[in-house]
C-alpha cells in the first residue's frame, strides 16, 4: 500500500506539473492510523496524503461540489473500482461537471473495517502500520498484529468486480486484489426465505436503531438531490427525527425506492451507519429483484419498461412458499 | 385560507334516496375552510347552478365542492358555473356521491357516512387548489409531410386542398415511393402507375405543396403548433430550375455500372440518372460514388452535353429552416434483407428473387419490358414456386414476429398474373396460412386457386438448391398431404417480410414520437386515435405505423390529413392546465423525468436559481406546457419531488388520503 | 462505600429495579444501547460507551409538547404535562455525567425547560469508572476524571467486585433502599484501581488536547481563520456527530396532524443540516463550511464565552468514532493548534 | 376476552381501504359499476388520479400511516393507457415497491394493482369486494401504521 501511495503521489505531481489538474481529492492521514479522511489537496501540497487500508470512503460524491466552478481548473479524484460506479451515475445524471474532473482509477485490494478490529477486542489503538497483509497495531495496552484480510469491510467481502467506469486514466490497476468471499445476494436470499413476521421482526429490530442522522443518505452517490424530500418542509414527509416506527420504515422504504435501479451497491450506506444497520440489504434486494424480473438493461429499471413486464402479482406468487 | 362552499345534490331521488343529503351538508359545514353548505334537488339544473353562483357572490367563496354525480358527467358544467360567477374554474372539486355511493349502497347510514367522507376528501383537496389557467399557443398554418410515397402524397393533397401549405420531404430523388415500383394492384388488377402518377403530378403542381426531394429532416425542435424543422436538401449536382428533364445527360454518361435501384438492381443505370420515366421532379441526380468526374476529376460529359447548362458539380447540400404547425410521418416500409434465410438460396441463385423484384420483372417498364424471364439466362420460366412468410411471423429471432399483411394478396396477384400471361407456366405457392380479410380479397384468392389453377401448398420450404442443370430444386413439406415434396422449378419468388423504413428510428427520436420494438410508430391510442402519435402535433400516415395495403394506407393518409386540418384550422391551441411543473429550486437536473415522459415535454435549461441560501446556475427541468398531457409519470420518477402535477399535486393527494383515513365519530 | 461480587450484579439490578425503573447498557443488534432492565438483561460492562449518549434520558430525541384539538371551528390547546416515572441509569461514564452539567446550563437556566427539569429531578445517575479508556477518549482534556466519575452514585468494577459509592442525596436515598444486598468495604480498597486508570489516562493520545488557541484567540479571528476553508471539505453534512454527542442541545419544533389532533413535538436538530437556521428569507449559513464552523465554534468558543470558560465538549470520543468520513473535534483542535 | 354482549363486544372491524383510480379507465369503470348498481364494499373510497403512473409510493405509505388497512391501485390495461405508457411504469414501480414491502415483512395482501377498463364495471365491483373481503380477513393493519393516528 505504501508503495502504491507513493506512486500515486508521483503521478499526481506529474499531472500537476503538466497543468492537467489543479487540485486533488484524496485521503489525508488521520490521528490514529485508521481514520484517514477525504481531503482536497491544493497548490501541489501533498502533506499527509495517504492511500492505505483505511481509505474506504468513496470520494465520488464530493465531485458535485468540487466540479461546479469552471474557473477552478480540473480536480483529480482518486477512485477505487466500486467508487467509479457511483461516479458514472453522477455523470449520467448530470450531477457533476465531468469536464472539470480528472478521474484516476486506482488499485484496490480491499479496505479494512476498523470497527471490526475494535469489536474483536482491540482497544486503544494509537498507530497502525502496514506490512503487506499484516496490520501492526500500536495500542495503549500493547502491540498487536492482525491479518488485514480478516477485517475487511463487508462491502469488500462481496466485491462483485474490479471493473472501472468513466475514468480518464487507470493507474496501476492490475494490482487489484480479489477479496470476494461470498455471493452478494446470499444475505438477501436468507432474508427472503424468512416468514413474513420473521422478516418484520428482523427489520424492526434493525430500523429501530436508526437515529435519523442521514449519514446513509448523505454519503450515497445515488442520493444526490439538491433537496431531499425528507428535508423539504413542503413535501409533506419532511422529518428531522423518527417520531415512531412508521417514520423509521418510511424513511428507509422511500430511500430504497428512490435509489432503486440507480443504486450501484457501493456499500457506503452500511459502512457509515453509526448504528450498524445493514442498509445495503434493502438496496441489494432491489438489485436482485431487478436482475430476476427484468434482466440486464442499460437504463435504470424504473425509467424504462417492456410491454411484457411481470405483473405486480408476481410478488404474491413468489411469496407463496413462505407465509 | 380558502372560503369553501359545499353543494350537495339530491339528483332527484338518485342520491337523496340513500344518502341523507341534509346530514352530509351539515357535517361538511364544520370542515376546515367551509363557510357555506347547501343541498338542492338538481344542482346541475339552471336553478341549482344559480344557487351556486349566488352563494359564491354572497359568501365570497374562493372554492367550491359539489357532492353529486361523477365528475366525468358534470365537472365541466360546474367549472363553467364557477367561472361565470367569477372564480377560477379549477377551484371546483366534485365528490362523486352517486356512482360511488348512493347507487351502490342500500343502507342509508352507510351511504351517508361514506358520502361525508368523500365530501371531506374533496374539501381537503380544494383547500389546496390554486387557480389554473389554460395555456394558449399560436398555430403555424403549415404542415410537414415526411415521406413522398402514396401515404405522404395523399395526406399532402388532402391538407393542401383544404387550403393549407404543405411541404413534402422525400429522401429519394423522386416521390412515388414503393407504389411506383408496383405493376398491378390487388384485388382489382389496375395498373399502379396509372393511378399513382396522376397524384404525383397533382402534388407537384399543387399551389399549396412544396416538394423537397432528395432531402432529409435534420432536426426537429418545438412542439405542437410550433415546430422548427431543419431540412437538408442534398446536392443533386443538377440545377432544378434550369433542368428541362430532356435526359440528354443520362444517355451520354459513360459509366453504366450503377445498379438501377428502381428496378431492384436488376439492370444498370448511369452515374447521372432519372430513377424512372415518370419521376417527379423529372430532374436527374448524380451518384457521386459512381461518377467518373467525382472520382477522377476527368469526364464531365454530362455537363458538356447539357443544353441548358444545368449540371453543376460544385453544388452543395442546402439547409432549409421552416416552421410547421403539424408533422405527418409517412416514412413507409422496406423489405428485410435475406441473409438470415440462406436455405432459400437468395444470395446464391440469381433466379431466386424477392416479390418486389418479381414485380419489376412483370412490369412493362421494367428491365425486361414486361416479359417474364429468369434473371440468369433470360429464359421464360416454366415452373415458378412462390414462398410466403419469408421472415414474417417468425419467432426464431431471424425475422419479424408480425404478419406483413400484404404478402398473401400480392402473391395471389403474382400467381394469377403469371398464369394469365403464361398459361403454360406451373405456379406453386407455399404458405403457412392464407390471410385474406378485406373487400373482395378472398374472392380474389379463390379465383387464383379455382380459376387460374395455382397450386397452393400448406407448408414451408426447407431448402432450395441447384440440380446442376439450371433448375432450382425446392424441397418442402405439404402439411395437408403430410408428405415431403421436391419441386423442380425455374424460378423461386420469396415474399420477404416487410419492415419499417430504416430512417424511421432516427426520425422517431427527433420527433420524440414513441415507437414499438419493430420501429413502427406507436399511435396515441390503438383504437380511438390510430392516426395520431402520442406526441402532440405528430400524425401517422401509412405503413410507418404498421403493415398496410394501399387502400388502408390511403384511408389512413386521409384520416391523418383530417386531423392535421383540424389542428391547423385553430388559431390558438388551448392546453390542459393540469400539467407538470418543475420547481427549479429543488430540481437536480438528473433527467429521470425526461426519460419517462411519453410526450417529450421535458427539456433542460441552465437556469439561475436562488432559494435564499444557494444562488447558482444549474441545469433544471423545464416543462413545455403545450406538449405535456398531465399524466404525472414524471412526478414519481422525480425523487426530490421537484416535479409536481398541477391540479393533482402531491399535497392535494396527501390531503385526500388524510381526509379519507381520518378518524370518524369524534 | 459498599461492594458486591461482580457475578451478582443482577442482584443489584434487581434490587434497584424494585425501587425505580432501571436502564442498563446492553449490546443489541450490533450496537450498544440503554435498555430497561429485565431479568434477561446482560450488562455490557466491557463496552466503554453506548453509541448514542445518555442525554436521551433527559432530552429525548422526540418529545411531545402540546396538542391542538379541532372542535368544529375552534381550537383547543392541551399542554403535554408529563408525569414521568422515576428512573435510574446505570453505567454512565464520567464524560456523560459531566455532559449533564453542561446541558443543565442550557435547559435549567431561567426559564427552565419543564420537560428536562422534570426528568432531571426524577433520574438517578449511577456512573461507572472506565476500566479501559479508548484512544478516542480525551475527557481528561476537560478536567474529567474517569477514575472518579461524578453522578448520584459511582461504581467501580475491579477484582471481581463491584464497588458502590453514593455521592448525592438522591444517591444516598437509593443506597438506603438496597444496601442489604451489599457487603461492607473499606474506602481505600479501590485506590489502586483508580491509580491504574489514572495511569492509563496518561497514555491517551489526546488526553492533553491543546485548546489554548481557542481559549486565547478572539472569536472573530477564529471565525475568519482560513483553516476552516480546508478542514470542512470531507464533511457530508449528516447529523451523526450531533446525534451521538452528549452535549449537543439543539432542537426543532414540528407539528404532526394525526387526523384527530395536531401534535406539537420537539426533536433533535443538527447544525450540520442544510436547513438548520433556515428562516423566511433563506439561510444565513449558506455553505457546509459555515455549518461545520458553527458546530466547533459553539463547542469550543461561544459556549465557554458564555459559561465561565466551560467547553461544550466532554471528550467522550463518540464523534471521533462515528463520523462516517472521520472528521472530528480533535482534528479541528489539532488543526488550529498547529496553525 | 369476555363475550358477554354489551359489555366488551367490540365494534365490527371496518377496514379503511383506498382505491387510487386512473381517470380514463378505472374511474370510468367505477362509474359503470355505479350506473349498473353493482354494489361493492362501502369501506372502499376512491381517489381519482389522471393516470396510475401518478401514484407515488409515498401516497401508499401515507395511507397506511394514517390508518388505511389496504390500498389498491387501478389503471388501464397495459397497452391501453390513455397516455400510452403510463401504466407500464406503474407496473414496474409497484412490483418493486410491493416486493420491498413483502421483504420487510409487511403483509403483501394489503397492496394490490388491478387493471380495470372503462367497460369493466362488473370487474371493478367484484375486485373491490374481493379486496375488501381479504382486508377484512387480515384485520387491522399494524405493521405499517403510525401509533399517533390510532
Amino acid at each position: 500500500m505504501q508503495m502504491i501511495a507513493e506512486k500515486i503521489k508521483e503521478k499526481i505531481k506529474e499531472l500537476t506539473e503538466n497543468g492537467k489538474i489543479s487540485r486533488v481529492m484524496g485521503w489525508k492521514k488521520g490521528l490514529y492510523g485508521y481514520d484517514s479522511e477525504p481531503f482536497v489537496f491544493e497548490n501541489g501540497d501533498l502533506r499527509d496524503f495517504t492511500y492505505d487500508a483505511f481509505s474506504g470512503a468513496n470520494l465520488c460524491k464530493y465531485m458535485i461540489a468540487q466540479s461546479k466552478n469552471d474557473g477552478d481548473g480540473k480536480i483529480l479524484v482518486l477512485l477505487k473500482p466500486c467508487d467509479t460506479w457511483g461516479f458514472e451515475l453522477l455523470d449520467k445524471e448530470h450531477r457533476i461537471k465531468r469536464e472539470n474532473i480528472y478521474a484516476l482509477g486506482i488499485p484496490c485490494g480491499g479496505m479494512v473495517d476498523i470497527e471490526k478490529i475494535k469489536k474483536s477486542g482491540v482497544k486503544g489503538i494509537t498507530e497502525i502500520s502496514e506490512k503487506e497483509d499484516t496490520l501492526i497495531l500500536k495500542t495503549m495496552y500493547g502491540e498487536k498484529e492482525v491479518n488485514k484480510k480478516d477485517y475487511l469491510l463487508d462491502k469488500c467481502l462481496v466485491c462483485s468486480s474490479k471493473e472501472y467506469k468513466d475514468c480518464d486514466e487507470l493507474f496501476m490497476t492490475d494490482l487489484c486484489g480479489d477479496t470476494a468471499e461470498y455471493d452478494r445476494f446470499e444475505e438477501v436470499e436468507k432474508l427472503e426465505k424468512l416468514s413474513s413476521s420473521e422478516k418484520f421482526e428482523f427489520w424492526r429490530s434493525q430500523l429501530e436503531k436508526c437515529i435519523r442522522c442521514n449519514a446513509c443518505r448523505n454519503v450515497c452517490p445515488a442520493c444526490s438531490c439538491v433537496k431531499c424530500v425528507f428535508d423539504n418542509d413542503n413535501s409533506g414527509v419532511a422529518a428531522k427525527a423518527n417520531a415512531n416506527d412508521f417514520e423509521e420504515n418510511l424513511f428507509h422504504i422511500i430511500r430504497a425506492f428512490h435509489v432503486c435501479g440507480r443504486c450501484v451497491d457501493c456499500g457506503e450506506c452500511s459502512r457509515v451507519c453509526p448504528q450498524n444497520i445493514p442498509l445495503h440489504l434493502l438496496n441489494r434486494k432491489y438489485i436482485k429483484d431487478i436482475k430476476e424480473l427484468y434482466g440486464d438493461e442499460d437504463e435504470a429499471a424504473l425509467l424504462t419498461f417492456t410491454t411484457e413486464d411481470k405483473e405486480p402479482s408476481v410478488v404474491y406468487e413468489r411469496g407463496k412458499n413462505n407465509v | 385560507m380558502q372560503r369553501i362552499g359545499v353543494f350537495v345534490c339530491w339528483c332527484g331521488s338518485n342520491i337523496a334516496a340513500t344518502v341523507d343529503v341534509k346530514k352530509v351538508a351539515e357535517e361538511l359545514k364544520s370542515e376546515p375552510g367551509v363557510v357555506y353548505s347547501a343541498d338542492y334537488q338538481y344542482m346541475c339544473s339552471e336553478n341549482g347552478q344559480n344557487l351556486i353562483k349566488s352563494a359564491i357572490k354572497d359568501y365570497s367563496l374562493t372554492g367550491i365542492v359539489v357532492c353529486s354525480c361523477s365528475p366525468r358527467m358534470h365537472e365541466a358544467t360546474f367549472r363553467k358555473t364557477a367561472s361565470e360567477a367569477g372564480i377560477n374554474p379549477y377551484m371546483v372539486e366534485i365528490a362523486n356521491i352517486r356512482e360511488q355511493c348512493s347507487w351502490i349502497h342500500k343502507d342509508m347510514a352507510t351511504a351517508t357516512q361514506k358520502a361525508i367522507i368523500l365530501g371531506r376528501a374533496a374539501v381537503a383537496k380544494v383547500n389546496l387548489n390554486t387557480p389554473l389557467t389554460e395555456g394558449e399557443s399560436p398555430v403555424v398554418k403549415r404542415a410537414l409531410v415526411i415521406g413522398g410515397g402514396i401515404a405522404g402524397i395523399q395526406t399532402a393533397l388532402d391538407i393542401a386542398d383544404a387550403g393549407y401549405k404543405v411541404d413534402i420531404v422525400e429522401k429519394k430523388p423522386t416521390i412515388g415511393g414503393k407504389m411506383a415500383q408496383l405493376d398491378k394492384t390487388f384485388p382489382t388488377l389496375d395498373c399502379a402507375a396509372c393511378i399513382l402518377t396522376p397524384k404525383m403530378v397533382e402534388a407537384a403542381q399543387h399551389e399549396n405543396i412544396t416538394l423537397y426531394t432528395y432531402s432529409e429532416v435534420e432536426e426537429v425542435k418545438g412542439y405542437v403548433g410550433n415546430f422548427d424543422v431543419k431540412i437538408r436538401k442534398k446536392a443533386r449536382y443538377v440545377n432544378e430550375n434550369l433542368c428541362t428533364g430532356c435526359g440528354e445527360c443520362t444517355s451520354k454518361c459513360p459509366s453504366r455500372k450503377g445498379l438501377n435501384e428502381f428496378n431492384m438492381g436488376l439492370d444498370g443505370r448511369g452515374a447521372i440518372y432519372i430513377p424512372f420515366a415518370q419521376a417527379i421532379p423529372n430532374v436527374p441526380v448524380i451518384d457521386t460514388a459512381q461518377c467518373i468526374k467525382f472520382k477522377t476529376g476527368k469526364c464531365g460529359l454530362c455537363q458538356m452535353n447539357c443544353p441548358s447548362k444545368a449540371v453543376d458539380f460544385s453544388q452543395k447540400d442546402e439547409f432549409i429552416d421552416e416552421k410547421y404547425g403539424a408533422i405527418v410521418v409517412a416514412t413507409g416500409f422496406d423489405i428485410i434483407t435475406l441473409e438470415n434465410y440462406e436455405e432459400y438460396g437468395y444470395s446464391m441463385y440469381k433466379d431466386v428473387v424477392t416479390s418486389l423484384e418479381f414485380e419489376r420483372l412483370m412490369n412493362a417498364a421494367g428491365p425486361s419490358k414486361g416479359h417474364l424471364e429468369r434473371p440468369s439466362d433470360h429464359k421464360q420460366p416454366k415452373t415458378i414456386v412462390f414462398v410466403q412468410c419469408v421472415g414474417s411471423r417468425d419467432t426464431t429471432g431471424c425475422g419479424k414476429e408480425y404478419c406483413s399483411k400484404i404478402c398473401c394478396m400480392y402473391t395471389a396477384k403474382h400467381a394469377m398474373l403469371t398464369r394469365e400471361k403464361y398459361p403454360d407456366t406451373e405456379v406453386y405457392v407455399f404458405y403457412i396460412d392464407v390471410r385474406t380479410p378485406g373487400k373482395n380479397f378472398d374472392e380474389f384468392y379463390r379465383r387464383a386457386v379455382e380459376q387460374y389453377g395455382v397450386h397452393y401448398i400448406k407448408g414451408m420450404v426447407g431448402k432450395v438448391y441447384d440440380d446442376g442443370q439450371g433448375h432450382l430444386m425446392v424441397r418442402g413439406s405439404d402439411l395437408l398431404a403430410n408428405e415431403q415434396l421436391t419441386i423442380k422449378a425455374d424460378m423461386v419468388v420469396l415474399a420477404a417480410a416487410t419492415k419499417a423504413d430504416e430512417s424511421a428510428r432516427k426520425l422517431g427520436t427527433m420527433l420524440t414520437a414513441s415507437m414499438d420494438t419493430n420501429d413502427f410508430f406507436t399511435e396515441a391510442h390503438p383504437k380511438l386515435r390510430p392516426v395520431e402519435s402520442p406526441t402532440a402535433g405528430v400524425f401517422l400516415s401509412g405503413f410507418c405505423q404498421g403493415p398496410k395495403d394501399i387502400p388502408e394506407t390511403v384511408a389512413q393518409a386521409g384520416a391523418a390529413a383530417a386531423k392535421v386540418i383540424g389542428l391547423l384550422a385553430k388559431n390558438k391551441l388551448k392546453s390542459n392546465p393540469c400539467v407538470a411543473r418543475a420547481d427549479s429550486l429543488i430540481c437536480s437536473g438528473c433527467s429521470n423525468c425526461e426519460k419517462v415522459c411519453p410526450f417529450g415535454a421535458i427539456t433542460y435549461a441552465e437556469t439561475d436559481v436562488n432559494d435564499g441560501t444557494v444562488r447558482e446556475k444549474r441545469r433544471v427541468a423545464v416543462v413545455n406546457e403545450a406538449v405535456c398531457k398531465g399524466c404525472g409519470a414524471c412526478t414519481v420518477a422525480c425523487p426530490s419531488g421537484a416535479m409536481d402535477l398541477k391540479g393533482f399535486t402531491n399535497k392535494q393527494i396527501f390531503a385526500e388520503v388524510d381526509a379519507i383515513c381520518r378518524q370518524t365519530g369524534e | 462505600m459498599y461492594k458486591l461480587p461482580f457475578e451478582e450484579i443482577n442482584k443489584l439490578f434487581e434490587a434497584v429495579s424494585l425501587n425505580t425503573a432501571l436502564y442498563v447498557p446492553v449490546k443489541k443488534n450490533d450496537t450498544v444501547v440503554y435498555e430497561k432492565y429485565s431479568e434477561n438483561t446482560i450488562y455490557a460492562y466491557d463496552e466503554l460507551n453506548t453509541v448514542k449518549s445518555a442525554k436521551d434520558f433527559f432530552f429525548p430525541q422526540v418529545q411531545d409538547i402540546a396538542q391542538f384539538k379541532l372542535r368544529g371551528k375552534s381550537i383547543e390547546i392541551i399542554n403535554n404535562e408529563e408525569d414521568y416515572e422515576s428512573f435510574a441509569v446505570f453505567g454512565v461514564r464520567a464524560c456523560d455525567a459531566k455532559s449533564f452539567e453542561i446541558l443543565d446550563k442550557v435547559f435549567l437556566a431561567e426559564p427552565a425547560d419543564p420537560y428536562y427539569k422534570e426528568r432531571r429531578e426524577k433520574g438517578v445517575i449511577i456512573t461507572a469508572a472506565c476500566e479501559k479508556p479508548d484512544e478516542v477518549c480525551f475527557c481528561t482534556a476537560f478536567g474529567i476524571k474517569p477514575w472518579e466519575p461524578s453522578g448520584d452514585v459511582s461504581v467501580w468494577i475491579s477484582g471481581g467486585y463491584i464497588y458502590w459509592q453514593a455521592n448525592t442525596q438522591k444517591g444516598l436515598e437509593l443506597t438506603g433502599k438496597i444496601k442489604d444486598i451489599f457487603n461492607a468495604c473499606e474506602e481505600n480498597e479501590i485506590e489502586y484501581f483508580k491509580a491504574q486508570i489514572k495511569n492509563i489516562c496518561g497514555k491517551l493520545p489526546f488526553g492533553n488536547l491543546d485548546l489554548k488557541y481557542f481559549k486565547e484567540t478572539d472569536e472573530k479571528d477564529i471565525f475568519s481563520s482560513s483553516v476552516w476553508d480546508e478542514i470542512y471539505k470531507g464533511c457530508l453534512g449528516c447529523g451523526t456527530c450531533t446525534f451521538v454527542c452528549p452535549t449537543c442541545q439543539c432542537y426543532d419544533i414540528r407539528d404532526f396532524d394525526n387526523g384527530k389532533t395536531v401534535e406539537r413535538f420537539r426533536c433533535w436538530d443538527s447544525c450540520m443540516y442544510s436547513d438548520f437556521t433556515k428562516m423566511a428569507h433563506g439561510n444565513p449559513r449558506k455553505t457546509q463550511k459555515e455549518r461545520f464552523r458553527q458546530r466547533f465554534m459553539h463547542k469550543l468558543k461561544y459556549f465557554p464565552m458564555n459559561n465561565e470558560g466551560i467547553y461544550s465538549c466532554v471528550g467522550c470520543g463518540r464523534c471521533v468514532r462515528s463520523c462516517p468520513q472521520k472528521l472530528n473535534i480533535v482534528k479541528v483542535a489539532e488543526a488550529f493548534s498547529h496553525d | 376476552m369476555q363475550t358477554d354482549r354489551g359489555v366488551t363486544a367490540e365494534k365490527e372491524f371496518q377496514p379503511k381501504i383506498i382505491a387510487f383510480c386512473c381517470n380514463w379507465c378505472s374511474y370510468a369503470g367505477a362509474d359503470l359499476a355505479g350506473s349498473g348498481r353493482l354494489s361493492y364494499s362501502a369501506d372502499v373510497k376512491i381517489i381519482r388520479v389522471p393516470c396510475s403512473c401518478r401514484i407515488n409510493p409515498m401516497f401508499i405509505l401515507r395511507a397506511f400511516q394514517k390508518g388505511a388497512d389496504g390500498v389498491i391501485l387501478a389503471g388501464c390495461h397495459p397497452g391501453d393507457c390513455h397516455y400510452s405508457t403510463g401504466n407500464y411504469f406503474t407496473r414496474r414501480r409497484m412490483t418493486l415497491l410491493f416486493s420491498m414491502l413483502d421483504y420487510m415483512g409487511i403483509e403483501k395482501e394489503r397492496t394490490r394493482v388491478e387493471w380495470i377498463s372503462a367497460a369493466e364495471g362488473a370487474k371493478f365491483s367484484a375486485t373491490m369486494n374481493e379486496f375488501a373481503g381479504e382486508i377484512k380477513k387480515l384485520g387491522r393493519s399494524k405493521r405499517l401504521g403510525d401509533l399517533r393516528c390510532r
